[in-house]
């Protein structure tokens, strides 16, 4: 039976060679800009390709690794967390004046559970907030900002002592950020592990699924029976988790919060930046974690090059504008190519 | 090339390389202190690469890390913007063998001390907040008893007010006016920017008619005088008290607009941190803690009369 | 008459000369050559993904053709955007509605031509020139209503106003009336020969083939991507034509269809059902048994299938399933065994954004999961399997929004299969999808209803609903008004029954 | 004739009176909040309805009000722009150079339409940028506000003689903030004038239209006819534009730049924030400029009343976040109460 409507077997264009057709030219997008990027680095630096240097980077891109490959969910879902500045902050703070008030490796294991638990409530009354309150995500985040920021200087007046700032120089904590199994720091391994468990998670899971149809038509998602709001709250709770997580894994390197509202926007900002350069829309339905990697080691590995090639400052900014400019324009090309 | 051993000095013809991590370079308070360094080492023979903190503590560790994983560096002058954050990292940096000398900003978690709080760090050059704090302190409490005033109404501006600096400056001001007249009745913020200092200043005049005395750094007391002046009343209705020591604020000293103001010096820090590095790299002497107040008349304090004793040593 | 109709519109003589196109290496469209005689209608037919909308989108400036040319008066022209094609007196009625829904239905109606005096839109005139136009049609629509708060009816009534608000000579109607009613339809289709007799040139693309025969002069065929015949409509046969787009005869459009056993159980019992836009409705579905839902445009079909679904909240009233009560939410819904079809596929069905396979398994995902594990072997056997019954064709990774819109529909048809349920609810099955992928989507519901489920039909076209039900039932302002069965389902009984109000009587 | 589709008479619930049932809800949204807290800080605070202090606020937002009245353009026809801070900087840096440069009254007067040109340019090139090279907008203007920062640094370094800053300290400029027509500033009135204009163009004018569609349905804008790219560079130009004449205002003010790439994100976030809060989508097509206004007002108003009512800046953040939460709430519900 099956009399099915057919497929172009017969179109005259095969000038193109075959393999080249079969390039996914839509996702090797940021790839080329990044291998370019480090290609060139390569060569014009020696102390680029150095494992130290890039332990170094990998090792402080951890935090915002995590961040980012989380946030990345939220954005698929068709959400959008401008609070996870604030709550990784807002989790350092509480992770560090637990470790100062109770003390000993009790107080250190119980500040890592309170900051990881702290960033998971955040991200679920955010969830909260943006679904059934149905404020938009955009300013429920923002305003959630402000109270976190506020509630993080409320918390680390009571959790320091004297002038200055809370300090969690624990050995048992700081250990966090210091060892290195098998040569590379934990919270390199730490992140490793969220990237990949997160990656899986989106690309194989039932919930990953959920998550792609939810963003790319919340109704038709709703309608082919799948809890949307659920699915949403879950993204802005795995956001938040992973803020607290990394909050707390750059704790034990800092070890200590400097109180600074722009940092949390930096970050927030960082992360958004890096997602949107890898090639995720943030209108949602479309994306994928290893490309939020790239785009956020596409950054860093930037900024280290200015500072390995000595880069005057007064020019970082406008390199680093052109170069995203270039590499998210190539996407862009490809992306038109590819039709 | 390696980096040269902090104890072997280098010859002294050699070109030397140092990178200089700013707090922010394109900053009025940063850019004396790093001009004053660049000329120093424009006279020694140095070859000095500016990095830009740009205000974000991790950024900073970053730059310092990159610095000693490149390997082109002889020394390291940090200007911290949050000094705990970047203790690890200057310590793998003279780990490294690299020269490390700190100007301005505390390194290290005690805000109440210009001692090094790092061993192996060839010099520390910085200004002590609280002390700050305690001078401002003392020359409010001196203003206010210039014109007989109890109580004496003040508003007090941080810059940021949960910053470690803005926490240790409140500290010492608290603790140099207790048991005087001076009673703040106002707080503020002016994120080192004048227009916010005018939006601060503004509301606070609206809300609090009584206020004698504004007590706020450089930047702030130039939106005071803004929105004091918006407001139609006279900027002599007021007392001012100010910290920074700019250009700016020595002539507003001098002319008696503001009262006093405590002395920041970024251009000696800079000129003095970056003499301790050549010294360190060329013949191996460390210089320590480096008071870089210790020069200046009346303990860094300008007054209507000490005014014509200072030069600002940056914009405000 | 509408007013920019008038007979003075200069005529325009467009041809296709060796047109090609080519979409991510796939020929849509092979060496077309056409001419569209001025003042005639000339029908477009062929199945879904024939190539159809292509076309019409590379006269109107939406696509430029690969290979070939277009020509206009005989001057070759390339389009390099919409704007160019209408400033040569080029306009479409698109298929997928392209509306702005913030803005008011005059507004929408003279976007981009609006009245103005010195950059100001000039209200008052353009309220009139609405009227007149709208008067010229006979549709009946509120000019200051917002466009996003109107019915899909209604919005393809604004869409063919523009179209018209052009002034243009050739004006192209992709599925005109794929969403209108049978009133509307009438009023459309007067439109068409008043615009053919004052010279104007129509384009009309439709799966409605008594429509095609009826109002064209001309008839094109395709098949693939390729030309396969033009002629005139007098020529032609509803046989003719299917033969012609298919390449292959079909016997009748609809299925053999008995009747269920009369012993069968009620799978699906509505008692008082009470939700936003349904007034008490009770009713029953029998296993294997097919209930048409008739009535206007706006008569709460819809609405009712929502609240069965779980949709939309319930004020009250019971909905059981075998017996089993369901309560007022889809996953519940879906657990007892009832699955909806909703009737706009972009907006409530699919995914578009995600590959043709996902869309397929995404209610069911449990089953060819293990443990939140999506397999992807067995996802691929079973959308394979899925999109071999409905009749697409491909690959399957592709995303959803490459296919036609026919087959679109289909891959939603696809979706409702992979489990068995025991209600079935299809809310416009077969809009916009070509005669024989909708033969096939009868036979589906058919087949459905055979292996025991209880199948639930709404669909505005009454010919249809006959073709298909064993028993129908008409609402009207969210109740059940009247109920057919055997000898007594006619159009003539259905009609009146649908339009008997005594509110918004029609003077028809 | 015409007997429109009818709008349910039968319907049980008459119980709601007439008038209140023709009230716009959906628009009235962020007045209620903001007559509350007007009504509130007026009881609260003696000082809060003097002249002085309304003026104080009225002319402190100035430059806010222009920038966010043209950035709501850009956001109804669907774009975003997150460079407008840096514009401003950029522009008032442009201007005091050229005043400083070359003095006198001619030296003001160039100073300002270089400034103001110079926001303009900005403005083309993000339109381009995020239309005809298909950059998302989002990422195409945080490209530019590095960029343009940079930028910034470069010309202060030239405008600025030894220690020091740009400044401007010419009567003949600074005369712009200080005059008083009527008893109102001038910037006040510049504003005033700004925002009545471009609410004009957007509610009456057929660009206004054209704006809408774009944002709406950008696809069935370019089938309507309309140059949909040319839109949307056009909102982006003003938005520029907007941003040059507040950086020029600003710059009378204060009169010198502080340079501080902090100050360019919260001006950039607040006006956004003013935006979101006061009721227009961030995903195009709906809005006002009024609206705008009512929001960034309310803000202003809200922070202004903390300094009165003498809240500790540890709690404003909360609060803030707090206050706006519940009048955006307050309009979610407002509108699912108007269907
Ligand atoms: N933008 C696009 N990208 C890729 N493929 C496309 C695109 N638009 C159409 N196609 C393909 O081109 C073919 C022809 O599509 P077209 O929309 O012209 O069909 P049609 O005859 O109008 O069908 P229908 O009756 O369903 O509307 C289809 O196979 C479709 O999948
Ligand atoms: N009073 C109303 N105001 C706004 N939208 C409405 C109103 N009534 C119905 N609608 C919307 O119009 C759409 C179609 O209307 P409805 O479901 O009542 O028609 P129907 O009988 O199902 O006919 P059809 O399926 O042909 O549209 C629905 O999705 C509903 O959301
Ligand atoms: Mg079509
Ligand atoms: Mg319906």
């Amino acid at each position: 039976m099956t009399n099915t409507t057919q497929v172009e077997p017969s179109s005259g264009v095969t000038s193109r060679p075959n393999f080249l057709r079969h390039i996914p030219w839509r996702s090797i997008a940021i790839v080329v800009p990044f291998l370019a990027v480090f290609i060139a680095l390569s060569i014009g630096s020696p102390a680029f390709l150095s494992p130290l240097n890039i332990g170094n980077v990998l090792d402080r891109q951890s935090g915002m690794l995590i961040v980012a490959a989380a946030s990345t969910l939220v954005l698929i879902a068709g959400g959008l967390d401008l609070s996870v500045g604030a709550t990784y902050m807002f989790t350092a703070v509480i992770c560090g004046t637990m470790i100062v008030k109770v003390g000993g490796v009790g107080g250190v294991a119980l500040g890592i559970i309170a900051g990881v638990l702290a960033g998971l409530i955040v991200g679920i009354i955010n969830g909260v907030i943006s679904t059934y309150l149905k404020i938009n995500p955009l300013i429920a985040t923002l305003a959630m900002s402000f109270i976190i920021l506020g509630a993080t200087k409320l918390v680390s007046q009571f959790g320091k002592t004297g002038v200055g700032q809370i300090r969690v120089d624990v050995e048992e904590f700081t250990w966090l950020a210091k060892t290195k199994p098998l040569g590379v720091s934990l919270p390199i391994w730490i992140a490793f592990v969220v990237v990949v468990i997160l990656g899986i998670v989106l690309w194989r899971t039932t919930f990953g699924r959920y998550v792609y149809a939810t963003g790319g038509n919340a109704e038709a998602a709703r309608l082919a029976g799948i809890r949307v709001n659920l699915v949403r709250i879950s993204t802005f709770a795995l956001a938040g988790l992973a803020a607290g997580l990394a909050g707390v894994i750059d704790l034990a390197r800092t070890p200590s919060v400097p109180e600074n509202d722009s940092i949390a926007t930096t970050l927030t900002f960082t992360v958004l930046a890096g997602i949107v350069v890898g090639g995720t829309s943030i209108l949602g339905g479309e994306g994928a974690v290893w490309r939020t990697v790239l785009g956020i080691l596409f950054i860093a590995m930037l900024y280290n090059g200015f500072t390995l090639l000595r880069i005057d400052p007064l020019f970082q900014g406008i390199a680093l504008g052109v170069i995203i400019l270039l590499a998210v324009g190539f996407d862009a090309w490809s992306k038109l190519r590819s039709r | 090339s390696t980096p040269a051993p902090s104890d072997s000095a280098a010859p002294a013809d050699a070109p030397l390389e140092v990178a200089y991590i700013s707090f922010a370079v394109a900053n009025t308070y940063d850019e004396p202190m790093l001009a004053a360094a660049q000329k120093v080492a424009d006279d020694n023979n140095v070859n000095l690469t500016v990095f830009d903190g740009n205000l974000d503590p991790a950024t900073q560790a970053s730059l310092i890390q990159d610095a000693v994983a490149s390997g082109q560096y002889d020394g390291i002058i940090t200007q911290p913007i949050y000094g705990p954050s970047i203790l690890d990292v200057v310590n793998q940096a003279i780990g490294a063998g690299i020269t490390v000398v700190n100007i301005d900003q505390i390194l290290g978690s005690d805000f109440t001390t210009g001692k090094s709080q790092v061993d192996g760090l060839s010099a520390n050059v910085v200004f002590v907040p609280s002390e700050l704090g305690t001078k401002f302190g003392e020359q409010t409490v001196a203003a206010c008893a210039s014109k007989n005033l109890d109580p004496c109404n003040v508003a007090y501006l941080h810059d940021v007010k949960a910053s470690a600096i803005g926490v240790a400056l409140w500290d010492g001001f608290t603790a140099a006016t207790k048991g005087s007249p001076v009673k703040v009745v106002a707080e503020g913020e002016t994120f080192y920017n004048p227009a916010a200092a005018q939006t601060a200043v503004s509301d606070i005049l609206t809300a609090h008619p009584e206020v004698n005395l504004i007590a706020t750094s450089d930047q702030g007391l130039q939106g005071a005088i803004l929105a004091i002046d918006a407001a139609g009343t006279p900027v002599s209705n007021f007392l001012l008290v100010g910290y920074g020591g700019s250009e700016w604020g020595q002539g507003k000293v001098a002319d008696g607009t503001v009262f006093a103001d405590v002395l920041q010096a970024p251009a000696t820090e800079g000129k003095l941190g970056m003499e301790a590095m050549v010294d360190a790299l060329r013949n191996g002497k460390n210089h320590g803690d480096v008071d870089p107040f210790k020069d200046f008349p009346n303990n860094g304090v300008m007054t209507k009369e000490t005014a014509g004793q200072f030069t600002g040593e940056w914009a405000g | 008459m509408p007013n920019t109709a008038s007979s003075d519109a200069p005529q325009l003589l467009v041809e296709l000369r060796g047109v090609g196109k080519t979409f991510g290496g796939t020929s849509v469209l092979d060496d077309i050559n056409l001419v569209f005689q001025p003042g005639a209608v000339h029908a477009l037919v062929g199945e879904n993904g024939a190539g159809k909308s292509t076309l019409s989108k590379i006269i109107s400036g939406v696509y430029s053709a690969d290979s070939g040319t277009l020509v206009v008066n005989g001057e070759e022209v390339d389009f390099g955007s919409p704007r160019e094609a209408l400033d040569r007196g080029i306009a479409t009625i698109a298929q997928d509605l392209a509306l702005v829904p913030a803005l008011t239905v005059a507004e929408n109606v003279f976007l981009g031509r609006e009245p103005r005096t010195g950059g100001f839109l000039d209200r008052r005139t353009l309220r009139r020139q609405f009227v007149d136009l709208a008067e010229g049609t006979g549709f009946e629509l509120n000019p200051d209503a917002k466009v996003g708060s109107l019915r899909t009816a209604d919005q393809q009534k604004v869409e063919i106003l523009r179209a018209l608000a052009r002034g243009a000579s050739f004006i192209i109607m992709d599925e005109p009336t794929a969403a209108l009613s049978g009133h509307d339809m009438e009023l459309l289709h007067g439109v068409v020969r008043r615009l053919a007799a004052s010279g104007h040139t129509v384009l009309l693309i439709s799966h409605y083939l008594s429509e095609v025969l009826e109002l064209s002069d001309n008839i094109t065929i395709l098949r693939d991507g390729h030309h396969i015949r033009t002629g005139p409509a007098a020529a032609e046969t509803e046989a003719t034509l299917i033969e012609g787009m298919l390449g292959r005869t079909l016997g009748s459009v609809f299925p053999e269809n008995s009747p269920a056993a009369a012993d069968a159980a009620d799978v699906l019992v509505v008692t008082d059902l009470m939700a936003p836009g349904v007034n008490g409705v009770s009713l029953t579905v029998r296993a294997g048994e097919i209930v048409g839902l008739a009535g206007l445009v706006g008569a709460g079909r819809s609405e009712i299938a929502h609240a069965i679904y779980g949709a939309v909240r319930r004020a009250g009233g019971t909905v059981e399933v075998d017996g089993v009560d369901s309560s007022s939410s889809i996953p519940a819904a879906l657990h007892n065994g009832i699955f909806l079809i909703p009737e706009s596929r972009k907006e409530q069905g699919l995914v578009l954004s995600r590959p043709i396979r996902q869309n397929v398994t995404l209610s069911n995902l449990l089953q060819v999961a293990t443990g939140g594990w999506v397999r992807p072997t067995r996802e691929k056997l079973a959308a394979r399997d899925m999109l071999e019954r409905v009749t697409v064709a491909g690959d399957d990774r592709r995303n959803v929004s490459a296919l036609s819109g026919g087959n679109q529909q289909k891959v939603l048809f696809a979706r409702a299969l992979q489990r068995s349920r025991s209600v079935l609810i299809a809310d416009e099955p077969t809009r916009g999808v070509d005669v024989g992928s909708r033969r096939a989507i009868y036979d589906l519901i058919v087949d459905q209803a055979a292996a025991g489920i209880g199948v639930l039909v709404i669909s505005s076209d009454v010919e249809e609903i006959l073709g298909l039900a064993h028993r129908i039932l008409v609402i009207r302002n969210g109740r059940i008004v009247a109920e057919f069965a055997g000898e007594d389902m006619t159009e003539e009984n259905v009609l009146t029954a649908a339009f008997a109000d005594p509110i918004t009587k029609e003077t028809s």
